[in-house]
């Protein structure tokens, strides 16, 4: 496949410090965690595999995305929605506490080749887009963003995305932005659209029609997936997806995948 | 200094923490957390005559202390593994084992026959307990009939270490580990998976798509210790004990139990150096009540 | 309006919810916490023919999410139940069975004919499958020849309604349920204890005074449910299901894999509330996915 | 058996508020509880049975003995020494949270029928003694206390104690009070020993030592025992003694025995 999941990246696992953690609305929380050692490279659309304390429901770690890095301050921020007891658990942490992870896992959304590139984020698939953006800037790239919410309580970090591209909303209720979910927006119609890559991350009901919009209009289209995993590192072999190759596993051959080698 | 070493019917062991299979990969996805050369050995993936795809999503639930699984023995086959895998991990210091599975006794053999050839593989795992192929495994070995027929035809191919994986969804373990011990293993391990299932009370379906699965963790525990004990009191062959094995303690009572080693496995998945961990708390615990050898604590239950 | 009655072949439930034999003593021990008119039912303490002093202390033993017990039937025979237990409880508004205990058949008739005497216990639970005495019970419920013996005999004596509890520690339930249906049983009951053990690295000792154990809780959950959803299809006498249910969650996943009713153990240790909070519970379900009738939900597994 | 077996006292389910957490000494801590409803009676030597909260270890309750009681600031306070990871998560609990307890539990120290009794505490086994030196002073009685430690970094709260009863103490090393376990103290010794009856708490082997010396010189002695529990609420029929009259649950039929009647 792509050269992109060629790519082998030393993991570690290390104890974060709380910094902060922020509520940002209703399910969301953000966390900023600090670490003692000098941060590995990252690269947009990798994860981290949190040890949950204190929880007695459970029991295995759990993926989440980077949701930015900060290389000088070695710090890294997480952002959660509460899903069920793990990421309640997540939520409830205070600044002192010691966060485990396993991280950086998982391959990454491939640089793009050329300009310009649409990056869409539903509900907690935001998550990644942030770090991808402001990596892809890094590069030259001026990237627009597409992000869809339920209404306009629950756009999350407004002024943080708007800091790395061009951002565009859309909330179900159409109380935010355009009304509908992304593939509703403007952006989408034929006489607007100009984008020769698509990065996706959000439900699985999102990412299958955009995919499906992809491979039907030709737009090269990578999807980051959330499979449930066990360990994160690509030894149980739980968290496969089906792909023209066979099973794939998501913690490490993923969680990018291009939606032309994806069989949903 | 603490000895840790062990004569495990002619496996030489430089100490009692091995991997369990199908939770540690091919031991490579473990090299940037620990390093291999300081385990007793490891036992790679479930191996099997041809490539196999394994169940469909979703594999896994987590439950109570411990988790459900429906791999399905995914794997690209013994040819695949001979060919491409085994050049790879072959100079590693540690016993290598391959854990062979199955779903006709002519599978079985003719994997473990390939498996022969390979100078650095001390020994396979015969895995006659997998719950998550329709086809058989867990079959083989839930009778004493046809557990003894593939050991039997196995053995007659198979020329060096012979251990064979229990399953613990039986009346009686202990009578299944003597026909295995009578048909030629050289050694037993136990346990695998508990046959389990999960529901999703909101959605009304199976948690996995086999609805079935394998449970593993902590929570099976006090079940894999209880036949550790009862199968090591009734054979002579050693016994690697595993189930729910979490740390040093938890590897001591195995110990205790009667278990000659033992194999660290879901734990990998919640630290993935939980063996470095074991092994280091071991020597711990000699130290703090004054075991010299590691030998002095296998079957050491008082009463 | 949810309606949670249920007709247990004969048995009128006014909701699915009972508690487990040996967890909730004769009911009386909850009456402070608890209305004992709005369970589904209880099962009173494992009674045997004659007094048993059980097994000596220690008898118990906290495991990852679960406990092993080794009480052994402690109980002061059926006439001290009948002359002084039965009178206090008897007028109770709901179900109460007795769970009758035994290591001999003889003992089994003997004392289901003197429960079958008391106007106010619509049923016994025949516990075919207790791990922790020496001279029987479990060995009944581990083979389908003495399971069907000891129903048998008891269903020659006993006329109100048999429900028989079986054993999780066989290698094939099925038939097991199958067998006690055959022979008269009017219901089954699953899961007992699974038979553990638990050793203290420290001292190296077991922690129970008998070694082994039955093991309960929401570890045994997973292993539970998948077996309820087995005997469920293969018989036609309704299931109680049981093991590790703490939560509605819990007990939904029970009916949803077959069971017609379930049954409260260890969980009224944690919480001496439990069932009140899991009958709630579940009519908190019902309404929230639209659920008129708890009888939509037994056996509706999708897939 | 004797008459305050027989008591049937309503239980209770109740959330207190933690009101403080005091660490006394390295593995001892003084939790306060406040509790929004009215305390029932309380009698010495009763206990609770504390849910452990975020212990992923702990699944059972754990029996911890009453410590000290105000029913006109409705507060109970525990004595807590770290004996595993469910004591632990107690030690760390903070100001605010919340504890869920079933009490009161057991049967209690019987009144004393004359003066003059001593009450023996050893290690943790103090717990108790407080509360019950405080009722039977309240009932006119002017008890003696004989608490037992192993030096004296390990004494607790001497101050309370002390407002209670005359107070003595052994601690191994001799570091403070006598040197030796309490059967050492001169207290025993046949001059001056001049005491009607014993009531006492502490590790099992202090028991036994005490209740042969109390048999062997015809000295009532009642104690209070810490048999491992699963429901506290004679239920599961765990946590039995043996004694004359066949098995008797410490939860319901203790803690308090008196020495006469068991099999040890
Ligand atoms: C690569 C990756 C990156 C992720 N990034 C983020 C992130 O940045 N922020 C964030 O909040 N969440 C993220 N998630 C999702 C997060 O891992 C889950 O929400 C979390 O594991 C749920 O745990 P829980 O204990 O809270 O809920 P549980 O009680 O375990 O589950 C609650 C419900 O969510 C479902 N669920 C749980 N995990 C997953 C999953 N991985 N995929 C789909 N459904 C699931 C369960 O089936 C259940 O219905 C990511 C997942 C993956 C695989
Ligand atoms: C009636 C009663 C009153 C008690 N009062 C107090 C009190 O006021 N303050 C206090 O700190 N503790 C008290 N205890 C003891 C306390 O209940 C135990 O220390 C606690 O349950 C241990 O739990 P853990 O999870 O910390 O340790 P665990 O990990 O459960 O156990 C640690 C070690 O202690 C042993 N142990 C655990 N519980 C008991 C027990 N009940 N008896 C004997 N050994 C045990 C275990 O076998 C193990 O070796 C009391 C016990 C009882 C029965
Ligand atoms: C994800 C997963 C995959 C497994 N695959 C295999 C396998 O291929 N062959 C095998 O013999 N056992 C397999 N097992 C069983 C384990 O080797 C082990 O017997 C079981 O998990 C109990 O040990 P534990 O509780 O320490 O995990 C697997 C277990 C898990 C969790
Ligand atoms: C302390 C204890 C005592 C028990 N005594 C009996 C008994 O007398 N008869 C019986 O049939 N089952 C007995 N059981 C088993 C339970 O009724 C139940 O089958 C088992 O605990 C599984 O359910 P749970 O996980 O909800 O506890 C006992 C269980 C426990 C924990
Ligand atoms: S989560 Fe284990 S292989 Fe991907
Ligand atoms: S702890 Fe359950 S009966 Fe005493």
């Amino acid at each position: 496949m792509s050269y992109y999941y060629s790519m082998k990246m030393k993991k570690y696992i290390q104890d974060f410090e709380v910094l902060r953690n922020e509520r940002l609305s209703k399910d969301y929380y953000l966390l900023k965690l600090w670490c003692e050692e000098e941060l590995p490279v990252i690269m947009p659309a990798q994860f981290a595999e949190l040890k949950i304390n204190d929880s007695p429901s459970t029991f295995l770690r759990r993926p989440i995305s980077i949701h930015d890095v900060n290389y000088e301050k070695n710090t890294i921020t997480l952002l959660i929605r509460i899903a069920g007891d793990g990421t309640a658990k997540l939520s409830e942490i205070r600044q002192g506490m010691i966060l485990n992870m396993i991280y950086p896992l998982g391959n990454s959304f491939s640089l793009p080749l050329k300009d310009k590139v649409l990056l869409v984020g539903g509900g907690c698939g935001v998550a990644p887009m942030l770090y991808t953006a402001r990596y892809f800037m890094q590069f030259g790239f001026d990237p627009t963003l597409l992000l869809g919410y339920r209404d306009k309580e629950s756009v999350l970090r407004r002024g943080k995305f708007e800091k790395y591209g061009n951002v565009f909303y859309t909330t179900e209720d159409g109380s935010f932005g355009e009304k509908g979910n992304v593939l509703n927006h403007s952006l989408f119609s034929p006489e607007v659209f100009n984008f020769t890559k698509i990065y996706a991350c959000g439900p699985e009901a999102m990412l299958k029609n955009l995919g499906k919009w992809a491979i039907e209009h030709g737009v090269d289209c990578e999807v980051s997936l959330e499979n449930l995993m066990a360990c994160g590192v690509g030894a149980c072999l739980c968290c496969v997806q089906n792909t023209n190759e066979g099973h794939k596993c998501v913690c490490t051959e993923g969680p990018v995948f291009n939606v032309k080698d994806l069989i949903w | 200094m603490v000895n840790l070493e062990i004569n495990f019917n002619g496996l030489k062991l430089k100490n009692p923490v091995l991997t369990a299979s199908g939770t540690f990969g091919y031991g490579t996805e473990f090299t940037d957390f620990i390093d291999l050369n300081r385990l007793g050995g490891f036992i790679v993936k479930g191996t099997t005559l041809n490539h196999r795809e394994g169940n469909p999503y979703p594999r896994m639930a987590e439950t109570p202390s411990g988790m459900l699984n429906a791999v399905g023995l995914q794997n690209k086959g013994v040819k695949v593994f001979c060919d491409k895998i085994y050049p790879e991990i072959k100079d590693y210091k540690t016993n290598i084992l391959v854990n062979v599975s199955g779903s006709a006794i002519e599978d079985y053999v003719a994997t473990a026959e390939m498996i022969n050839t390979l100078d650095n593989i001390p020994g396979i795992e015969l895995n006659i307990s997998c719950p998550n192929v329709k086809e058989g495994g867990m079959a083989f070995g839930t009778s004493c009939v046809s557990a003894a027929e593939v050991v039997k035809e196995v053995r007659k191919v198979y020329k060096k270490h012979l251990m064979v994986k229990l399953s613990p969804n039986v009346t009686d373990i202990v009578s299944i580990a003597q026909t295995v011990e009578e048909h030629g293993a050289d050694s037993v391990s136990l346990v695998n998976t508990f046959l389990g299932m999960a529901i999703d009370a909101k959605t009304r379906k199976p948690k996995l798509s086999t609805i079935t699965g394998g449970l593993s963790g902590p929570a099976i525990k006090p079940i894999a210790l209880r036949m550790v004990w009862q199968v090591s009191k009734a054979v002579k062959i050693p016994v690697c004990g595993l189930g729910g094995i979490m740390t040093a303690e938890d590897a001591i009572e195995f110990l205790l139990a009667g278990a000659s080693s033992i194999q660290v496995g879901t734990a990998n998945f919640v630290e993935p150096d939980a063996t470095i961990k074991i092994i280091e708390g071991i020597k711990y615990y000699c130290r703090k009540y004054g075991v010299k050898d590691i030998n002095e604590l296998i079957g050491g239950l008082k009463s």
